[in-house]
């Protein structure tokens, strides 16, 4: 469900109108940016990639999965297979999407030599074995049974290209939009492709601008250069959001924000200390100073309003007092811990002087230490002991498969229990729903009560739009319906 | 100016010291006047007189403007931590609640603007000061050297750091030094330096080469007379204008560097780091740009007519 | 009238530099402003043109008729723009707009033919147009700022001191050229120690002393019967040969075995009187690729009065400059007592001093003349600064300047007044060979007289040699023992003693020195 | 020596320069945290993936061997490709740099009138109203960050007003087709050397003009505005010369701010992102070009001291 609630004043009921060329502005990747999909990482590269190619499948509002060049899949005996039918769509260069092109995107992402983002995601499916039964169906063989296949299908990235198609210089894929014309680290400017499977997009032309500073992305809307402005700041959109010159959208739920702490080492290994520090926590006051009130507290637990989130969980209050107990308790009054941070993200050097501050006042010494943003991930993965962190739009088990198993590669908390393991396998492994709701329940109750993560707000992700532009829906950045030009048109 | 007739020039009121200057460029177009040119006694001429105590009030002025603008920023930066008190519990970002308002993370403005003074002017004047303490002389030693080797091997070293790009140089250094005011005020330093050998080395250049400097030598005095006393005083005008500026470079270089981690936390209570991280909320809630940015404009734009006044006055030969 | 000047008044502090001074001018007349160095002359002339130093106040009135009024100042290197090559000025200044009518009634031609006519007026070669200030020599820099004088066509000239750097020849022809201007009918202010000078030209003299006026009247009554006291005893100063039974050199330490006739191959064919203390031998300099000096040779005795005459430009400056350790020369070797001078300028400084040409240039314009002075007994006799201080009040004391005066910032004295205190400075370090680069120009005769009886009694009463550099004949009679004649960067003469040859007479022709009277081209290349 | 050959010398020297500049910068970037691998890895920074990627962008061969290689394509006229793109680095250098030329040419033409205008405007009515005024506002615009007038700038010119685009957002490649486009960023770059030069040129023309010479040059009746600018300015220049050739330089190597404020793809743009992505490559021609014109500026700046400062050219 994709409930359309476009900007303020912008009267929803209006009718689609066909034509114009939509000029949509986002921070990118400079002169080294490239056009292949697969290589997709910046937001801008996953609109663009989102507007020339198609997933099978993709999230929807609430991160659950539907269908797109897939139009079904069914697991085989044992989840360890997966048939999946496409439905009847085309190139741009008028070539059927077909089996052969599906499995050879895959594997290519899934190339040993080579590194693209949904690799992880992909390396259950044994290629090997897989094949292509007719031109519109695929077999997918898995190396282990696997519940959440779907989940692979939507997975960031993994967007179908031709077959031996292994150079976009001018790019074809069966997306929405055609080709047109590209200038690194200026603009792209894509054609309307009238043969979509989904129906062909209102506006002629989509160009993507851009600018990596915020204000530019403004004014470019203000000042009519391009109706559409992905990612202000809160600031900016209280600053114009009753202007009338500009439209300011909020896609909630779009970016956890979170601190983590590593829990295989002092003096977060403490389950008391964690505890504590979920008690201190003001995430209100963390809402409204880091996100100017564009946002909303978190529980501690990723994936607000997914599918599967824990909803019941009662919602945490600060208490100074008992924090402060337990931080006596736990011998860490006055304790000097350092909270890294960086400008890797936006909101975190804010984040961290808040919370230094609400820690200060429970007694703990906390001070935030500013790294380099570029190599910010990296860094903080093995290194210190708590730090900032975000996370877009995944589904619940994404984020556990990922970030929270022993074998997880990208476990910033250093949560590592067999029992937690096992619960995951058997969510995965089951094909019962109501069963893997209450298994995903459990994995959430002891991440709430005893997890790494400290997870303070959602914010909401904002938008900039010009009144002309309609049909712009709220959806979480990274979701099926964000940054989605086929079904807005310019009024 | 001090013809006899200039006493009628209408700005000569204006400038209390303008009796003592030899403005000679604007002189002998009165000798080629066609007509006989009549120089009366200017001693005799009430208008001298009245011109004085009429000036009084305006001069009073002209000379409290400077320092009035130059001593508000200091004063606020010497006293406003004590004036402070303690810190008040944050609010919602860039809220516009009295006196000035919120910031980025909540906090008062006005606190903050009285906190953020003292790093400001202690950071920014230290690393000016460390960098003309090391810059003037390499620039006077380059330039009394003449196109001779030691100028090259004073030179072109520097050169070098000139050429690679501050971006790096800044990036690189926040990945060496460990955050700290000590640290900063070198590297604020470090960066200036260059620029501040080049400038001083072409302001000396004249003086360098002129036959006073050979007497100097020829009286066997000290490379630090020759240097600083004789090259150093006659460039003195030009380094004072240079330093009035280089301080604000000083400054906002300190926010930049903040904000890639080196020295001051991104938080910090600092008027540069304020005006460079409220700047997102500028049109929300002004006075959390516009506070901090008064304060310096003030504060340079009064240290520059101050200097200025001071140059004037320490006149010239 | 050109010019009407009453009771004007110049005052510094309440102090009178100038007071009560009158006169009046017609077309074609000369007035000669003569006196004391100090007594106010330059002070005058400046505000003949409504200009005064800083801090100084103007009264009275100056009545001045149309036209332009050129002055010529008397330390050309401080107004000629270091940036700017000297013929640019000049081409500027002949095209400048502000034509008054007497231009506009004889259309000149062309600013480069004018520029071309007033540099041959003022003796100027026209090579040296194209160099910048800094390139010429001290007579050289005087003939360019007198060209910039002649351009105007002014109906008023007020000359300091204009030819005080020029050799006799070049002298003689300036002074007929100023003859020739009288006779366009421009008038001309003298301001000049050079009582031969303003004997021929000047029609008016006024004599000044203590910035009053104490003697004026047409220049035969005031030259030929002066009432005033003090104009007689200007006048009657003669500067006497020195005496032909020039002393032994006295036998210092540091030449005890006295001659030895160490004569080189190109050694000088008159032989010194005496063992040689500073030699020089085959010397080579120059800027940059143009030569100034060739293969020169020269020694000097302890003791001995060496001087070097020759034409302006010819090398003097340079040669002189070399010795002191301020040029590097490009080969030939430089000795004192037959070790070769230390390169490095301290060392060297402690037995080679020089008194700059140009005396006001050098000097710190920031600081007070006295402390400056000062500076030399502490940085190369090693003094305390208080010892410094008495000695070089001693040494000002007896080169006439008082304490007030040295006091002051070099701009607050008049040209003499610097040209003592530079040579002062110079006594303080007691060098073993002083260097004098035109250091009486500045002087009046009884001035002129005192300064060469002081350096006089230097050189027979504590050996110290002197070089010599100057364009006046009585002075170089009156100190020489040696003259030694540079033409064109070589040696071309040495003559053992030399009469003065302008002892009684006056005329212009006996003035020039009979060795430096060849005319040639003015460029040393 | 001559100014000629001195001018040789330093140019050979500035070879030297140049490679040492970009040995240094590679030693920099070697010691800068991190390597194109990690920054690719971006946020999802699992091991084996870097150590993949590292392999994919040869980072695993030692420094020195990649270093020599870099040279050799140097002397070559091969730059390299990008590590991040793939594409020829020359290609993408060539694409930054017209703005920045663009940008860089058009302020330096108009900085100099105007600075030294203002410097001697403020010089020659000395401590009266304007020279205050001049002094309070170019000061107070130094003391302004960049970014805050931009901002201000675009917000009140531009979206209130409308009278100049905002930002440069889709506009063709050549920026001079749309001279609309420049006018706000030739205002922000001005701001600050405006002031800094004119600061000088005004310290330097007021001791030029109680200076001997000019008031000579006066006597000898040259007009008054003649004096000032022939005879005074020439000896006020020499500072401000040098400070000309730092902006010149701070110009050509691309500003970030204004590149990023109003959306003009130039050389510190692609710097900026260039070393965010450890794009050694690209960073390392980036450096090459910066320090030849660093060089060149340099060499300029001195060549024009020594003819502000004739005498001192002249001595040794
Ligand atoms: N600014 C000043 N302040 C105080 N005294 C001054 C100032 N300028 C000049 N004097 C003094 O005024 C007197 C006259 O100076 P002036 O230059 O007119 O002398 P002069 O006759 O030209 O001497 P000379 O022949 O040595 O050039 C000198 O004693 C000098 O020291
Ligand atoms: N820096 C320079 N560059 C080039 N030529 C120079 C330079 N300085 C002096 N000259 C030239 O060298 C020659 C000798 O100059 P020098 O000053 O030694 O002459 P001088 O004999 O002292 O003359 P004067 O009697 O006029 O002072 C002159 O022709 C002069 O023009
Ligand atoms: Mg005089
Ligand atoms: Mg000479």
């Amino acid at each position: 469900g994709c409930a359309a609630q476009p900007g303020s004043d912008i009267p929803t009921s209006s009718q689609p109108r066909r034509g114009g060329r939509l000029r949509v502005a986002f921070a990118g990747g400079g002169a080294q940016e490239t056009l292949d999909p697969h290589l997709a990482n910046l937001f801008l590269e996953a609109s663009r990639s989102k507007a020339m190619f198609d997933k099978l499948a993709d999230y929807g509002a609430d991160v659950s999965i539907v269908p797109r060049l897939a139009s079904k899949w069914e697991a085989g005996k044992g989840l360890s297979t997966w048939r999946v039918t496409l439905r009847a769509a085309a190139f741009h260069d008028g070539r059927p999407v077909r089996a052969a092109d599906v499995l050879h995107s895959y594997a290519r992402i899934a190339d040993e030599k080579r590194t693209f983002r949904a690799k992880a995601n992909l390396a259950l499916i044994d290629l090997r074995n897989s094949r292509a039964i007719g031109d519109r169906t695929v077999e997918f063989a898995l190396k282990r049974p696997y519940a959440e296949f779907p989940n692979v299908l939507a997975a960031f990235g993994a967007y179908i290209v031709p077959e031996g198609a292994d150079e976009f210089s001018r790019p074809v894929g069966s997306g929405p939009f055609a080709f047109g014309s590209f200038q690194p680290g200026r603009s792209l400017l894509l054609k309307r492709f009238a043969g979509h499977w989904d129906g062909a997009p209102y506006v002629d032309e989509l160009e993507y601008l851009i600018a990596n500073e915020e204000s530019a992305r403004v004014n470019a809307v203000l000042g009519g250069q391009a109706e559409y402005a992905h990612d202000l700041t809160p600031a900016t959109a209280r600053t114009h959001e009753n202007g009338g010159r500009m439209a300011v959208v909020r896609l909630s739920n779009s970016g956890m924000q979170a601190f983590a702490m590593k829990v295989d080492r002092p003096p977060f290994d403490d389950p008391q200390l964690r505890q504590a520090m979920f008690l201190l926590a003001d995430r209100s006051q963390m809402v409204d100073s880091v996100l100017s009130g564009a946002g909303q507290p978190g529980n501690d637990l990723f994936g607000k309003d997914y599918l599967y989130y824990a909803a019941d969980l009662p919602q945490r209050t600060p208490d100074l007092e008992r924090a402060t107990w337990l931080i006596d308790r736990a011998g860490a009054k006055g304790m000097r811990i350092q909270l890294d941070t960086s400008a890797a993200a936006s909101g975190f050097i804010e984040a961290a002087s808040v919370f230094a501050d609400q820690a200060r006042q429970a007694g703990l010494d906390i001070t935030a230490k500013t790294g380099n943003k570029d190599t910010y991930w990296a860094d903080v993965l093995n290194k210190g002991t708590i730090c900032c962190y975000r996370s877009g739009a995944m589904p619940i088990e994404t984020h556990i498969s990922q970030r929270l198993l022993s074998h997880s590669t990208t476990n910033a908390t250093k949560w590592a229990r067999p029992e937690f393991d096992a619960l995951y396998d058997k969510a995965v492994g089951t094909g019962d729903e109501t069963r893997r709701r209450a298994l995903y329940l459990d994995m959430q109750r002891t991440l709430h009560a005893e997890g790494g993560f400290l997870v303070w707000g959602f914010a909401d992700w904002l938008l900039g739009t010009s009144p002309r532009l309609r049909g712009v829906v709220n959806a979480p950045a990274n979701t099926l319906d964000w940054a989605r030009f086929d079904k807005v048109w310019l009024g | 100016m001090n013809g006899p007739d200039a006493v009628e020039r209408p700005d000569a009121a204006e400038r209390p010291d303008a009796a003592e200057r030899p403005d000679a460029a604007e002189r002998p177009d009165a000798v080629e006047r066609p007509d006989a040119v009549e120089r009366p006694d200017a001693a005799e001429r009430p208008g001298s007189v009245v011109r004085a105590s009429a000036g009084k009030g305006a001069v009073w002025l002209r000379r409290g403007l400077g320092v009035v603008l130059m001593g508000v920023p200091l004063v606020i930066a010497l006293l406003g931590p004590w004036l402070a008190g303690a810190p008040e519990p944050r609010g919602v970002s860039f809220a516009a609640v009295a006196p000035l308002g919120t910031d980025f993370v909540g906090r008062d403005v006005w606190e903050q603007v009285l906190l953020g003074g003292r790093s400001v002017v202690s950071v920014a004047v230290l690393a000016t000061l460390l960098a003309y303490a090391a810059g003037v002389p390499l620039g006077l030693a380059a330039a009394l050297a003449g196109r001779s080797r030691l100028d090259e091997v004073l030179m072109r070293p520097l050169d070098l750091l000139l050429a690679v790009p501050s971006l790096l140089l800044l990036i690189m250094l926040a990945a060496l030094f460990s955050p700290g005011p000590a640290a900063l005020v070198l590297i604020v330093a470090l960066i200036g330096l260059p620029e501040v050998v080049r400038i001083s080395r072409a302001a000396a250049l004249e003086a360098a080469g002129g036959t006073a400097m050979q007497a100097l030598r020829l009286q066997g005095e000290t490379w630090w007379r020759r240097a600083v006393g004789y090259a150093g005083r006659s460039m003195l005008a030009t380094l004072v204008a240079d330093v009035g500026v280089r301080l604000v470079g000083a400054l906002y270089l300190v926010a930049s560097a903040s904000f890639l981690g080196v020295g001051l936390p991104p938080d910090a209570s600092d008027w540069a780091v304020m005006v460079d991280r409220n700047r997102t909320g500028m049109f929300l809630q002004p006075w959390a740009v516009l506070a901090p940015a008064l304060l310096i404009v003030a504060l340079s734009v009064g240290l520059n007519l101050t200097f200025d006044r001071a140059v004037r006055k320490g006149g010239r030969p | 009238m050109i010019l009407q000047v009453d009771g004007l008044r110049a005052e510094v502090d309440g102090r009178a530099l100038v007071d009560g001074v009158s006169f009046e001018l017609a077309a074609g007349d000369v007035l000669a402003l003569v006196g004391a160095s100090g007594s106010g002359k330059t002070t005058t002339g400046l505000a003949l043109l409504g200009e005064h130093a800083p801090g100084v106040r103007l009264s009275g009135t100056v009545r001045l008729a149309p036209g332009a009024v050129a002055y010529v100042p008397q330390h050309p290197s401080t107004v000629l723009n270091p940036v700017r090559r000297v013929g640019g000025v000049l081409r500027e200044i002949a095209r400048r707009r502000d034509v008054g009518e007497r231009e506009i009634a004889r259309r000149r031609p062309d600013a480069g033919e004018r520029v071309l006519e007033a540099a041959r007026q003022a003796r100027l070669s026209v090579e040296l147009l194209g160099r910048y200030p800094h390139q010429l020599s001290g007579g050289q820099q005087q003939r360019v700022v007198l060209a910039q004088a002649l351009l105007l066509d002014p109906v008023l000239i007020v000359a300091d001191e204009p030819t005080t750097g020029q050799d006799g020849l070049t002298r003689a022809e300036v002074i007929e050229e100023f003859r020739g201007l009288r006779t366009q009918g421009i008038a001309l202010v003298l301001l000049s120690h050079d009582l031969a000078m303003v004997r021929t030209l000047a029609d008016h003299v006024a004599v000044m002393r203590d910035g009053r006026v104490v003697e004026s009247g047409p220049a035969s009554d005031v030259l030929n019967a002066p009432r005033h006291d003090y104009t007689r005893r200007l006048l009657t100063t003669r500067l006497l040969p020195r005496s032909p039974e020039a002393p032994e050199p006295p036998r210092t330490a540091e030449n005890p075995d006295g001659p030895d006739g160490r004569d080189g191959p190109d050694a000088p064919a008159v032989v010194p009187a005496g063992v040689p203390l500073i030699e020089v031998r085959g010397l080579v300099a120059g800027h940059r690729r143009a030569g100034v000096l060739r293969e020169v040779s020269l020694s000097a005795a302890a003791g001995e009065c060496v001087a070097v005459v020759g034409r302006s430009g010819s090398g003097k400056t340079t040669l002189a400059r070399c010795v002191a350790g301020l040029h590097r020369p490009g080969s030939g070797t430089i000795t004192m007592n037959g070790e070769p001078l230390p390169r490095r300028l301290p060392a060297r400084a402690r037995d080679v001093q020089y008194v700059f040409q140009d005396a006001r240039a050098s000097f710190d314009p920031y600081r007070p003349v006295s402390a400056q002075v000062a500076r030399t007994a502490v940085r190369l006799r090693g003094a305390s600064p208080a010892q410094a201080a008495a000695a070089a009040r001693a040494m000002l004391d007896r080169v006439g300047l008082d304490e007030r005066t040295t006091a002051r910032r070099p701009a607050a004295l008049s040209g003499g007044e610097l040209q003592r205190a530079a040579l002062a400075r110079a006594l303080l370090a007691e060098p073993k060979v002083l260097i004098c680069d035109e250091i009486t120009s500045g002087l009046d005769a009884l001035m002129q007289a005192a300064i060469l009886d002081l350096l006089d009694g230097l050189c027979r009463d504590l050996g110290l040699t002197l070089l010599l550099i100057s364009h006046d004949p009585d002075v170089v009679a009156r100190l020489a023992d040696r003259v030694v004649t540079l033409e064109n960067g070589r040696i071309t003469a040495q003559k053992a003693r030399p009469t003065s040859p302008s002892a009684g007479t006056t005329s212009q022709s006996a003035r020039i020195t009979a060795q430096g009277a060849q005319i040639t081209s003015e460029s040393a290349q | 020596m001559s100014l000629t050959r001195y001018a040789l010398r330093r140019l050979l020297l500035g070879v030297v320069q140049v490679v040492a500049v970009a040995t240094l910068v590679f030693v920099l970037t070697e010691a800068l945290p991190g390597d194109a691998a990690v920054v690719l890895a971006g946020d999802i920074p699992d091991e084996e993936r870097i150590s993949r990627l590292r392999e994919a962008l040869e980072l695993d061969r030692p420094a020195v061997e990649r270093w020599a290689g870099w040279l050799a394509g140097l002397a070559g006229g091969d730059l390299g490709g990008s590590l991040v793109s793939g594409r020829p680095v020359a290609g993408v250098l060539a694409a930054g740099l017209p703005p920045t030329l663009v940008l860089a040419g058009l302020t330096l033409l108009l900085l100099v009138p105007v600075s030294v205008g203002a410097g001697v405007a403020a010089a020659v009515w000395q401590g009266g109203l304007l020279d205050r005024v001049l002094t309070t506002v170019t000061v107070g615009l130094y003391a302004i960050p960049e970014f805050a007038l931009g901002v201000v700038l675009v917000a009140l010119f531009a979206v209130r007003l409308g009278w100049f685009p905002p930002t440069a957002v889709g506009a063709p490649a050549n920026l001079l087709e749309q001279p609309a486009l420049l006018v706000l960023p030739l205002v922000v770059l001005l701001a600050r050397p405006v002031c800094s030069i004119s600061r000088l040129v005004r310290a330097g023309m007021i001791d030029a003009l109680g200076s001997g010479y000019v008031a000579h040059a006066r006597r000898l009746g040259l007009s008054l505005w003649r004096v000032r600018l022939a005879h005074a300015l020439p000896n006020a220049l020499a500072p401000a010369a040098q400070q000309l050739a730092r902006t010149a330089d701070w110009l050509l190597g691309g500003v970030i701010v204004v590149e990023s404020v109003f959306v003009i793809p130039g050389l510190g743009t692609l710097l900026n992102d260039s070393v965010a992505a450890r794009d050694v490559p690209v960073i390392q021609a980036l450096c090459v070009l910066f320090a030849a014109t660093t060089v060149a500026a340099n060499l300029a700046a001195d060549l024009a001291s020594y003819r502000l400062a004739p005498a001192a050219a002249g001595t040794r």
